[in-house]
């Protein structure tokens, strides 16, 4: 992976200097928190027309030339200044954009970082398959060549955003006989009016039309200039998409774009003071004491441990999927301050006066609580990581990595 | 889950399984969501048919237990109801029944009972107030007798069924104890505030009283010494919830698994990987100990043990708190489809939720539980 | 395995009748628990004399000839009088009497029950090695014919009462060009005054001197009609000494021999309302309202649970080792109600006065606490069980089941 | 576990891991069990001279830390301390020295602080109370000035060192507020119960004071107005422990995954099954947000942040804990061997029990910490 650290360090701007240029841009520029909210792709075209947006990319591709040191200080003076900041491209510019940047052809920065970065095109991960999302290897999703294009045949699931997307990053399978990682792309897919696409909301839990979607694509004709690393090499790509992902789930490296170290699934939809009231006044303050507590230790520690980790990440004492740690953290202690809130609510969280449904009740936030344990990677997939990945423990055994892919879905099937 | 049933009672709970497999599956649970009282009333006459009702109705009035002990057949259908997340009011008319059938005059039980038993009439617990409080120490709804009438004063919140229910039990503070009133649905003075819950099917309400009135002979029991009935009421209510709570835990556990089974990936079927394993291992713990638990409280309800109080507090919240875990757990497994509306498994977590949080929260049970075991003061709580 | 409920039917003493006759000899006989203690090997005699020991045993090994059911009303009876009982015979008559019981020839039941069941004779069980107990199949203690007799060679460890033993039923490996599993036997092994067994005692990680100690086996002779079943089938054996230890433990079948359903492990040292009071004490019954209320709770049903199986498997709702979830339920209450004990005991439960160690305080019993959650099969070993022979999911994947054991040793030290 | 530590803390910490390895390894703790004090004197005065005294000493006094950041420097020996379960007065002696570096007169200093940094002399904190009470304001023993006297009477429990030490620092109330006052070993109306602990080396003792006189002259700071001053200590012995935990969980899974890798069962190397691999990952977890907010705590200290007060009862919470936690599952990963005398995880479970119950428990801090972030009344505890 391209370290901006390793950069132009002549040219390179002092943290110093830049750190005043960007607040001084910061104070006169965006709006404030305080104001009416401003569009993030609007945000972002003038983050981007003054050279901050992408601050660590390179400028070839509209990046900022700087480190990602400069971009962290660039979105902790938003934030202290209290600075409305682009809130919706985590996903573009945290995680698809340093992907494209990782492995994507000179030609294929040049044609797609720009407007990525402007704001003017939005990107999305096509990973999961309806099958289920954690042998992401394992994908069926077809890409056959036909002259110079390809066809992409199949269905990805848990795509979130998919409806408002210019573009996907999906991950096929390119070749079905040789074993599984060796046959995968990576390939950029256009979404909008595209024949052969379609795009579906799936409903939540909570019976709300929920922001991921499933696609499906039938026979959809790609440029093969749209490749993302080489043919039947997508499994590396997928694998930096992955790592860009958890680190930006845990607000640190390119995905640090809010100013706000405390990832925001962790961010309890009542605070914990408010909690501790509503318990107080419930005269079972006493016995969630304990629990309380916990959901109070769980946001102090949350993004000390994020911060450890990024700061480990920069010193290079912590090399390799890290993130996973903070990944992992927050969601197990959303799922716990969930139940707390629960707790805490008792009957007021999951009865209400009137005959409509309502959302807004800890139950209903309890429905959808798994997606923190689950998108992204699930817990389970963490767990393997941080043992197999930071802390070299074996493997699991599996029968389905020296195989062609073929014969591991024959025998699958025929169990 | 009593391992031992009687001829009669196993074919109940056969019957009771195909007529709600039948007459409300889970397409016709997802369909009942979108209507107001959440079941069908020509649907509920047929469960009074089959005995949903008769369990603590007095044979003299047409009911009837199968095996005598009324609360060991009812919750046969609680668990039944549990596992099919089924609608209607079962909870709140047989704990009324009960309340009639233990403690009322003869002619509140020949008012009361045969509509009930039919299925044509309707009733509701109101109990709870508002915060949560179900402890009978903490009612502030007053009962005060004024000549040959008693009067009302007051709120109940979280009221199961209130918005169809004919008549409701109410439970009031008179003078130092504690006193059931009968008011029938419309009475002046008392106005009803129709309410959802997460539950697929289950619709709550609070009641108001200011100044309700209603004869001495609604009082249901000796006036001010309803402590002991209210508590009795109680444990069946903890009983029957938790029974319909196994129900549910079982039920998901098994289709989750038996999806485990089916699902592969890296090669293998997801149910093979010892995380997973070690994981359902716990949850069998948990489930045959909920089991267990909730079958002793059904029998100590039946037997009237001294134990009860203790234990149905100790069930509720064993089983309050590591059911709704194993469907959470359930959630985790099945992976993302398991966060869907498409997926049963949210019907299961709904229903886990709203027994979870009434008639106690496992929190407020554990409180009382160390109060009641506290050797050196009354209470913690 | 041999089912004593099948036997005699029309022979049989009615349960009315037997408990009759059981309530009026024991409050006759059996001294009261306010009474002197006895010794257990003395009161097994007197059990044994009046017919009483070993109630679900055949009369011609000198059991009662009764059924398990007799067995839980006499010992229920003998509770309910508060009379003692035997208290050391877990392990010789609740799990190594029955195994004899399943698995050896008729002239070993005939030569090795009598002065068991009479408690003259002292069995112990001898399956886990120094290299760890889980993979008891693994094995390598040595047993090789020499003539008419065996030659015993290794060590075994975590023998509860070696010490105090007359008998160990020892697995060993009778071949090793087998698969693992295929080549191991059990064989009864004197151990007192053997020539070639030293037995240590272990010491305990609270300093004290263990009940459990490790033997080392130097080219003991041991007679071939020793052996309880047949050579090489010694894994059946040992898998029904797990299912009695499992019973033993939870208290429930054969294992039934105290009249009280809880299992001794889980019993805290304070009761849970004395831990109340020490929490009140202190302020912090509220912060620890939960805890408290569990290690209650775990009291409740863990006894309910126990009941529960044990009445399953008489009705037949469940087969198998069911007694794992009651072993796993008492082994992990036994862990949260020793973390509660050192919650609420603060430093008054690891500081004390004086110059001397001393083990009354819950500093202590934490240093042995996982003693419940590994000895008789680790929780991981239990929730294995759980999973794969109560509830049919696959079994973990190995390479060592097929494999000639000898190569399983190779590939492994070659790592 | 500072990431960026300086030149000289990164050589103070090599110098300081060797010392220990070297002179006090684990079969020298093992030695030190039988020993009445739990630690060499003469060794201890080696330890002095690499500094594990002067931290805290002005230089004046010929103390001095390494970066100006005292309390970042300490934890790097605490940490250390922990990863070999190393003996010493090293907690009280530091803040004893911190509190008179940071409240003392010259004249205080000057007579206290040379013997302490050259190992002669030994101080204990008499802090905490019978009952384990060690919140300022649950204080009972009492420093009453008559004249030109400070009179002591009370009783201070679970004091680290007291058997061995040359002068206490004793806090008391006075009137409204709280004192420090200095006493040396010795002076009558004092009288010492020596005690021992779970730990291997740890010794703690009573201290009974029973109308005790000194002059005014050894109150620390002004009289009645040490409230900041002792929670300020409080929160360095926190930081203390909590690096010494975290130094004795790391250490203590380090070893567990390298034995879990040499131990084969089923043909496999036991760190290969999944149930023990989630483990470890939510170990590591837990370790790393231990080391996460334990360093912010010694930040907070040696900036004298407004948030210390909250953070030393976050990170005693949650260290406490976890790394108790982390050191309990090491032993169930380990195996029958991890509860035995012979193998060395029970000095790291022993050392991880004594952390954990001295300066208040995790639930404590916990109800510390609900008492302090409830916006509606002033505490729940």
């Amino acid at each position: 992976m391209r370290l901006p650290e390793m950069g132009d360090h002549d040219t390179l701007e002092s943290l110093d200097a830049f750190e005043a240029r960007a607040r001084a841009w910061i104070a006169a520029t965006l709006p404030s928190l305080d104001d009416e909210p401003v569009e993030s792709r609007e945000l972002q075209r003038l983050l981007f027309d003054h050279g901050f947006a992408g601050i660590a990319f390179p400028k070839e591709y509209g990046g900022g030339g700087c480190t990602l040191q400069h971009q962290k200080v660039f979105f902790e003076a938003a934030a202290a200044l209290c600075r409305q900041v682009p809130t919706t491209n985590h996903v573009s510019i945290g995680m698809l954009a340093p992907t494209i940047l990782d492995h994507g052809s000179h030609e294929a920065k040049l044609r797609f970082l720009p407007p990525l970065l402007r704001g003017d095109e939005v990107w999305i991960q096509l990973l999961s398959e309806p099958r289920g999302g954690s042998d992401m290897a394992g994908a069926i999703t077809s890409l056959k060549g036909d002259g110079d294009t390809y066809l992409l045949t199949g269905a990805k699931m848990w795509s979130t955003g998919a409806h408002l997307a210019d573009y996907g990053l999906c991950l096929c399978r390119s070749d079905w006989d040789v074993p599984k990682h060796q046959g995968l792309s990576m390939i950029a897919v256009p979404l909008r009016n595209t024949v052969g696409v379609t795009i579906e909301h799936i409903r939540a839990a909570d019976g709300t039309r929920a922001s991921f979607c499933q696609e499906f694509f039938d026979d959809v004709r790609v440029p093969r200039s749209n490749l993302i690393g080489e043919e039947n090499q997508g499994w590396a790509v997928a694998q930096a998409l992955l790592v860009h992902e958890r680190n930006a789930v845990a607000n640190i490296g390119y995905g640090y774009l809010t100013g706000n170290a405390r990832p925001a699934s962790i961010t309890p939809d009542l605070s914990v003071p408010d909690l501790v009231a509503t318990a107080s006044h419930r005269g079972i303050d006493g016995v969630l004491a304990g629990p309380l507590a916990d959901a109070y230790i769980a946001s102090v520690v949350g993004p000390l441990l994020s911060a450890r980790i990024s700061a480990g990440i920069r010193l290079g004492t912590h090399k390799g999927p890290w993130g996973s740690l903070s990944k992992l953290h927050g969601a197990v202690s959303a799922v716990e301050t969930a139940r707390t809130t629960l707790a805490v609510g008792g009957p007021d969280g999951v009865v209400w006066d009137g005959d409509e449904v309502r959302l807004d009740n800890a139950g209903t936030r309890w429905l959808g609580i798994r997606g923190n344990t689950l998108a992204g990677g699930s817990n389970e997939m963490q767990r393997n990581i941080i043992t197999e990945r930071l802390l070299g423990l074996p493997r699991e055994p599996s029968s389905d990595r020296e195989l062609p892919f073929s014969e591991v879905l024959r025998r699958a099937t025929a169990r | 889950m009593n391992l031992e049933l009687t001829d009669e009672q196993a074919f109940f709970r056969d019957t009771a399984r195909r007529f709600l497999e039948s007459e409300v599956p889970l397409t016709t649970v997802r369909e009942l969501y979108d209507t107001v009282d959440g079941f069908d009333r020509a649907w509920w006459g047929k469960a009074a048919e089959l005995g949903f009702t008769s369990l603590f109705v007095p044979e003299s009035i047409g009911g009837g237990s199968l095996s005598g002990n009324p609360t060991q057949d009812a919750v046969i259908v609680a668990e039944e109801m549990g596992r099919l997340v089924s609608p209607g009011p079962f909870l709140p008319v047989n704990v009324v029944a009960a309340g009639l059938a233990w403690h009322g005059t003869d002619a509140q039980r020949a008012e009361i009972l045969p509509g009930l038993l039919s299925g044509e009439a309707l009733a509701a617990w109101a109990h709870t107030e508002p915060g949560g409080h179900w402890r009978p120490e903490q009612l502030t709804t007053a009962a005060t007798i004024e000549g040959d009438e008693v009067v009302l004063h007051g709120e109940k919140a979280y009221v199961e069924a209130v918005g169809v229910a004919d008549h409701l039990l109410v439970t009031a503070r008179s003078g130092d104890g504690v006193s059931q009133v009968l008011v029938p649905a419309g009475t002046p003075g008392m106005a009803i505030v129709r309410g959802r819950s997460i539950d697929m099917t289950r619709r709550f309400g609070r009641v108001t009283f200011s100044g309700a009135r209603l004869p001495v002979s609604a009082i249901v029991g000796e006036p001010g010494n309803a402590t002991a009935a209210i508590e009795r009421q109680l444990q069946l209510a903890l009983a029957l919830q938790c029974a319909e709570t196994v129900g549910g835990a079982d039920r998901a556990l098994e289709f989750t698994i038996e999806y485990g089974h089916d699902r592969i990936a890296f090669g293998r079927p997801i149910v093979s990987f010892q995380a997973l394993k070690h994981r359902v291992a716990d949850m069998t713990v948990q489930l045959e100990g909920s089991k267990a638990v909730s079958d002793d409280l059904a029998a100590a309800v039946d037997e009237q043990r001294d134990d009860a109080v203790v234990l149905a507090s100790v069930a509720k919240a064993y089983v309050g708190e590591h059911c709704l875990d194993i469907i959470d757990d359930c959630v985790q497994i099945t992976g993302g489809m398991g966060v869907t509306w498409e997926h049963d498994l949210h019907l299961y977590s709904r229903r886990a939720l709203i027994d979870r949080a009434t008639y106690g929260t496992p929190e407020e049970h554990k409180q009382r539980i160390v109060g009641r075991i506290a050797p050196t003061r009354d209470a913690v709580a």
